[in-house]
């Protein structure tokens, strides 16, 4: 199931450099929420930009009945969402998506966000939390002023390690790298991660190594949302997707939109 | 004659009253709205937003013998007021189609018009026969137009007598209504649209995408995954306007109109070009309800203006 | 070298270093931005809004042998992300713009081109003699692709020979860089290319409009007097950079790429991907200045991208 | 000479069903103003609509350096214009155009508006009794709550009388026929009118009849204002053009943007 229609902006602040974060009143798609899923966007009643722009699920209040939105304003289409106001009515679809699943059995989860890519972990680790998992997260940005949210996770009472490419807050280097230290001491036996495609490409060969398995949120342009005009793949290794016959070359293009976003790491390939 | 009541049933009467069916090549559609090929999936994709038993018909993602993979990515691109997309006919093949997708497609009491495309005159002949001994299948949509795929050198869509030699071929493997979906990319629309007609088609689908590319100028680089797609979408309207105003009139035979069709005004434009039924693409992904806004929109736009019959307004323009 | 004098020295040495002229089949441009022809009249029309002398060169107006009176109005219409003329070659044929026109653009330390259009042979021969022999031309643009004059059956701009034929005239009454302007309303742009400049082009022009129509659904009737017109505008950019790519790699000619090019980014969008100089149309009458705009933002990205050399960027995109 | 940049809107009210009056900040422009000419105006910074709007002077005040626009929301480009504030910058190319010229010798004068029409009268108004000429001012519309600007003209001290296609006030009926009972006593001896088609069309047989002479303000569509693009022309007997010899067929195509938007009334050929 799935809402398609007005929601109501109760908010929408800056929190930092070009980080925005959105509340809406939207209860018929609160009531389905999950972490990992996503709202679809039309965020110009106009034809510029054209296309839906999707934007994960950042935060989930059943009871207000509000998600939140916490997205980085890149071009038109999220600069347009950073000038609406309370009040306004926003259209949007969803949640659309499979999000993360936890599995069962898992006793210490690594949670990895990359830029933009930790808006999604906001609610994970609040399921996780809430089934009682011990956590690490790391957070990668590209500067002090680009780390969104260390304080909310620590309010929740979780780990948070932040790397910075410009060493100017924690470790100074990749998220990856700073896994690399953090996994031998943490030792996790899980891992959930969502940023930038270099990041997740190191971060799942690295995990390989450790013999770690997880789960990644993955982007890609996206058309319908639905799963209807296959914009939107990655290619993955497996060969059964529900509608798609094992294929012969070594992968088969899924969708990001409903066979994902999130996929089992070891499944995915991620070109350069 | 102002008064309530009488208000009340010239309302009443006129959504009643107003014939929206219409007859595209044998396929009776009780209104004249189906979906774009490639635009909605095999259909439950957008079950969620459209109730599926409102459509005119529901026409099906591009189907091949073999499943397809298609092309890399980005496979979408935005432009002025349309989209690029290089999908390249990812599809599970027509057999996956057939036991897996129709189906579904059985439970709804709409008709179902399967797009097909292939690399050889072989393929479609096979396709054909199949799709034609399947339960559930209304209608084919021949796709002889698709700029995403390469084809050994063959353009079967520009080329006349190629794109007519398809077209008899599949006509004498079905006998189901046979809709030719013609390239925009051509020099003369009404030659080609001639001769699939006296190659046997029962209808003519028009447009596909225009080809179109677009160059990311960080990186300098083509910015789609196969360098070339199609462009759709309100930007390309005023050709496929064009187009089918030009076919309707030379050339006998019902037109499905689509390009850029965004809403109810939109279709109706196309209907007064000539078009008797039209596809709704691109602006699904806009608004998941397009479709059903439209034919709303169409009827409301036939009470405000008297028309009883949505056949009286095809071709209205130059009848 | 975060020195403010240092980044002084840069920025200067930057705009000094920049090397934006081109070489347009023999047309020496100062920089690579033209106007294209109709929408920039004869020059002194966006005088108060443009400096002329930065233009690389000035494109004016479709001439013809005799004055042409044009279409019925309207003449114009807006459409998604473009608008549809048809103008119909209005203009005062070529002698009253010789004696009237050019020398007032001889004013102007600017190179000018002459868009020339006829409806025979015979036109096109004589309106080539007439302008190679007036003082301050400097360039034939041959437009054989107007999509808004009825030509007695023959449509130069889309059948090969025809075109080639066009070319083989002018070439043969001038000595002047002759550019030939292509229609985009064809099946294999290349092909076409491919003829033009065995008959003698010296560089190409692409694209004009794409033929298109709008319908008025409230009147029920085509909005413009000619029924049908040129669609230009960003709408038919991608569709435009796609052709400009395909013909820069098939021929070895120069290029003029045009098609809804707004801002630097979409000049430099058609530079890449092959074209040598580029026309600014539509994009005039949103903003009077923007050729302006456009030079200037050639050169901010050739800044930061540390490109010396503008013709480094000439197809950039696949060499 | 001619302005092109941005104005400030100082004012923007509504002041009739359908009509808004903006009042902007623009010396540049305002100096080169006179009545009958027009601005060129970009209403949207995106693509819809991509052509600028003209917008005839209505007001024009060459000591506070602004000019004031009425105008009747109609598409989306003046439903744009609608919507901007004080303070708001607004794209404009002008003044464009040649205005309405007063012949020498003239005493009398008839000025006729019809529906919007009205616009550019009122500083043609404000000139005619500068230059002492007397007036009265027809104004015709559909109905009473479209009849714009009666109580400004007649604080003027012109007489101004009102024909409504509904006769919910005023002459019931065209503008057209309440001239054809007002010319006879009013004995006007030039006219000026700026309307729709059909107005014009009626009023230059009308007062053909009469052997009055005078000017009408037209409208066409337009592409760049400036006389580049030949979209907006209008038929016209004379041969005498600038750019254009005469030509056969009767008539020649002159260009509303710069030949006009006024003409005399004996040269222009409305069709139906
Ligand atoms: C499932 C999913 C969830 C997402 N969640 C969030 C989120 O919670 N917060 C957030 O800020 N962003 C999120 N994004 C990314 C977001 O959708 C894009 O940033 C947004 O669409 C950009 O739109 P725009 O019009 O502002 O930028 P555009 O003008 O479209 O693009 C600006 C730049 O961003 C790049 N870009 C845009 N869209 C994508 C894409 N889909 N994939 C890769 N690169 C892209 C473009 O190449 C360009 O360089 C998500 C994307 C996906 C697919
Ligand atoms: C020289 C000149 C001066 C003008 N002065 C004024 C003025 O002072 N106040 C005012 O309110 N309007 C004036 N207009 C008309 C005004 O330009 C149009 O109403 C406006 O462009 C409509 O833009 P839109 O986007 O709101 O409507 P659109 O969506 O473009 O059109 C809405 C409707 O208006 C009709 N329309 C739009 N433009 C024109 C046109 N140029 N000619 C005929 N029909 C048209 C369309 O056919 C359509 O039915 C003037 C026009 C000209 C040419
Ligand atoms: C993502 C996408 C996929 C498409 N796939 C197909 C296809 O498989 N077969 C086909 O005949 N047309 C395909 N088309 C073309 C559409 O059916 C339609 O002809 C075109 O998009 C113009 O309509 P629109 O502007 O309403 O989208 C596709 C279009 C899009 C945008
Ligand atoms: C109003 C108008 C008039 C035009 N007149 C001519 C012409 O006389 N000769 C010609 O070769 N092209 C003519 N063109 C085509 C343009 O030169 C150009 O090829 C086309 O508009 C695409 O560029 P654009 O999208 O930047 O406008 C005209 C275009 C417009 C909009
Ligand atoms: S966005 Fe359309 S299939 Fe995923
Ligand atoms: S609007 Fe371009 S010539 Fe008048």
């Amino acid at each position: 199931m799935s809402f398609s229609g007005l929601g109501e902006v109760v908010m929408n602040t800056k929190v930092g450099p070009e980080h925005f974060l959105m509340r809406v009143y939207v209860p018929q798609l609160t009531k389905l929420a999950k972490p990992g899923r996503f709202v679809h966007i039309r965020c110009s009643s106009g034809m510029d930009p054209l296309l839906r722009r999707p934007i994960s699920l950042h935060g989930i209040d059943y009871g207000k009945g509000t998600i939140s939105l916490l997205y980085q304003v890149v071009g038109t289409g999220t600069r347009m969402l950073a000038e609406m106001s309370p009040g306004d009515g926003i259209d949007l679809m969803g949640p659309l998506g499979n999000g993360f699943t936890i599995p069962d059995g898992i006793n210490k989860a690594l949670v990895v966000g990359g830029g933009i890519g930790v808006a999604p972990l906001f609610p994970l680790v609040q399921s996780l939390k809430h089934y009682g998992i011990e956590q690490t997260v790391l957070l990668g940005a590209r500067s002090a002023a680009f780390v969104i949210g260390r304080e909310q996770l620590e309010s929740l009472g979780v780990k948070v390690k932040i790397a910075t490419d410009d060493g100017s807050f924690g470790y100074q280097g990749f998220v990856t790298g700073l896994a690399e230290d953090v996994i031998p001491a943490a030792k996790p036996d899980y891992f959930f991660a969502c940023g930038p495609y270099p990041m997740l490409k190191g971060l799942i060969s690295l995990t390989k190594g450790f013999g770690l398995s997880g789960q990644v949120s993955l982007e890609e342009y996206m058309g319908c949302g639905v799963g209807a005009c296959l914009a939107c793949v990655c290619k993955n290794r497996t060969g059964g997707g529900t509608e798609q016959p094992a294929s012969a070359g070594g992968f088969e293009y899924k969708k990001v939109c409903t066979d994902g976003p999130v996929f089992e790491a070891s499944e995915v390939i991620l070109d350069d | 004659m102002t008064n309530p009541a009488d208000n009340l049933t010239d309302r009443q009467a006129g959504s009643q009253g107003v014939n929206l069916s219409v007859n595209l090549g044998g396929l009776q559609m009780k209104n004249p709205v189906t979906t774009a090929s490639g635009t909605f999936g095999f259909g439950p994709e957008y079950a969620p937003y459209v109730d599926l038993n409102r459509l005119g018909a529901i026409t099906v993602k591009g189907t091949t013998l073999e499943p397809r993979k298609g092309n890399p990515t980005p496979r979408i691109a935005e432009t002025p007021a349309g989209i690029l997309n290089c999908i390249g006919l990812q599809n599970p093949g027509v057999d996956h189609f057939i036991r897996e997708d129709l189906p579904y497609l059985r439970n709804y009491d709409t008709p179902v018009i399967v797009n097909i495309a292939g690399n050889s005159l072989d393929d479609y002949a096979e396709v054909t026969r199949r799709l034609s001994g399947a339960q559930g299948v209304s209608a084919l949509e021949v796709n002889i137009s698709c700029p995403n795929v390469k084809q050994g050198g063959m353009v079967f869509g520009t080329d006349c007598m190629m794109a007519a030699e398809v077209i008899r071929v599949v006509r004498e493997n079905t006998t189901l209504p046979l809709i030719a979906k013609l390239s925009p990319n051509v020099t003369d629309i009404v030659e080609i649209a001639g001769r699939v007609a006296e190659a046997g088609a029962d209808a003519l689908a028009l447009i596909n995408t225009l080809l179109g590319m677009k160059i990311d100028i960080r990186s300098r680089k083509p910015f789609l995954g196969n360098i070339m797609g199609g462009l759709s979408g309100p930007a390309i309207r005023p050709v496929a306007v064009r187009m089918v105003w030009q076919a309707a009139q030379a050339v006998r035979l019902p037109i499905l109109g689509m390009g850029g069709i965004m809403n109810a005004e939109d279709a109706i434009e196309f209907i007064l070009a000539g078009a008797t039924a039209v596809a709704v693409g691109t602006a699904n992904f806009v608004n998941p309800a397009a479709t059903m806004d439209i034919i709303t929109g169409i009827q409301q736009y036939m009470r405000d203006n008297g028309i009883t019959d949505i056949n009286d307004l095809v071709g209205a323009a130059w009848k």
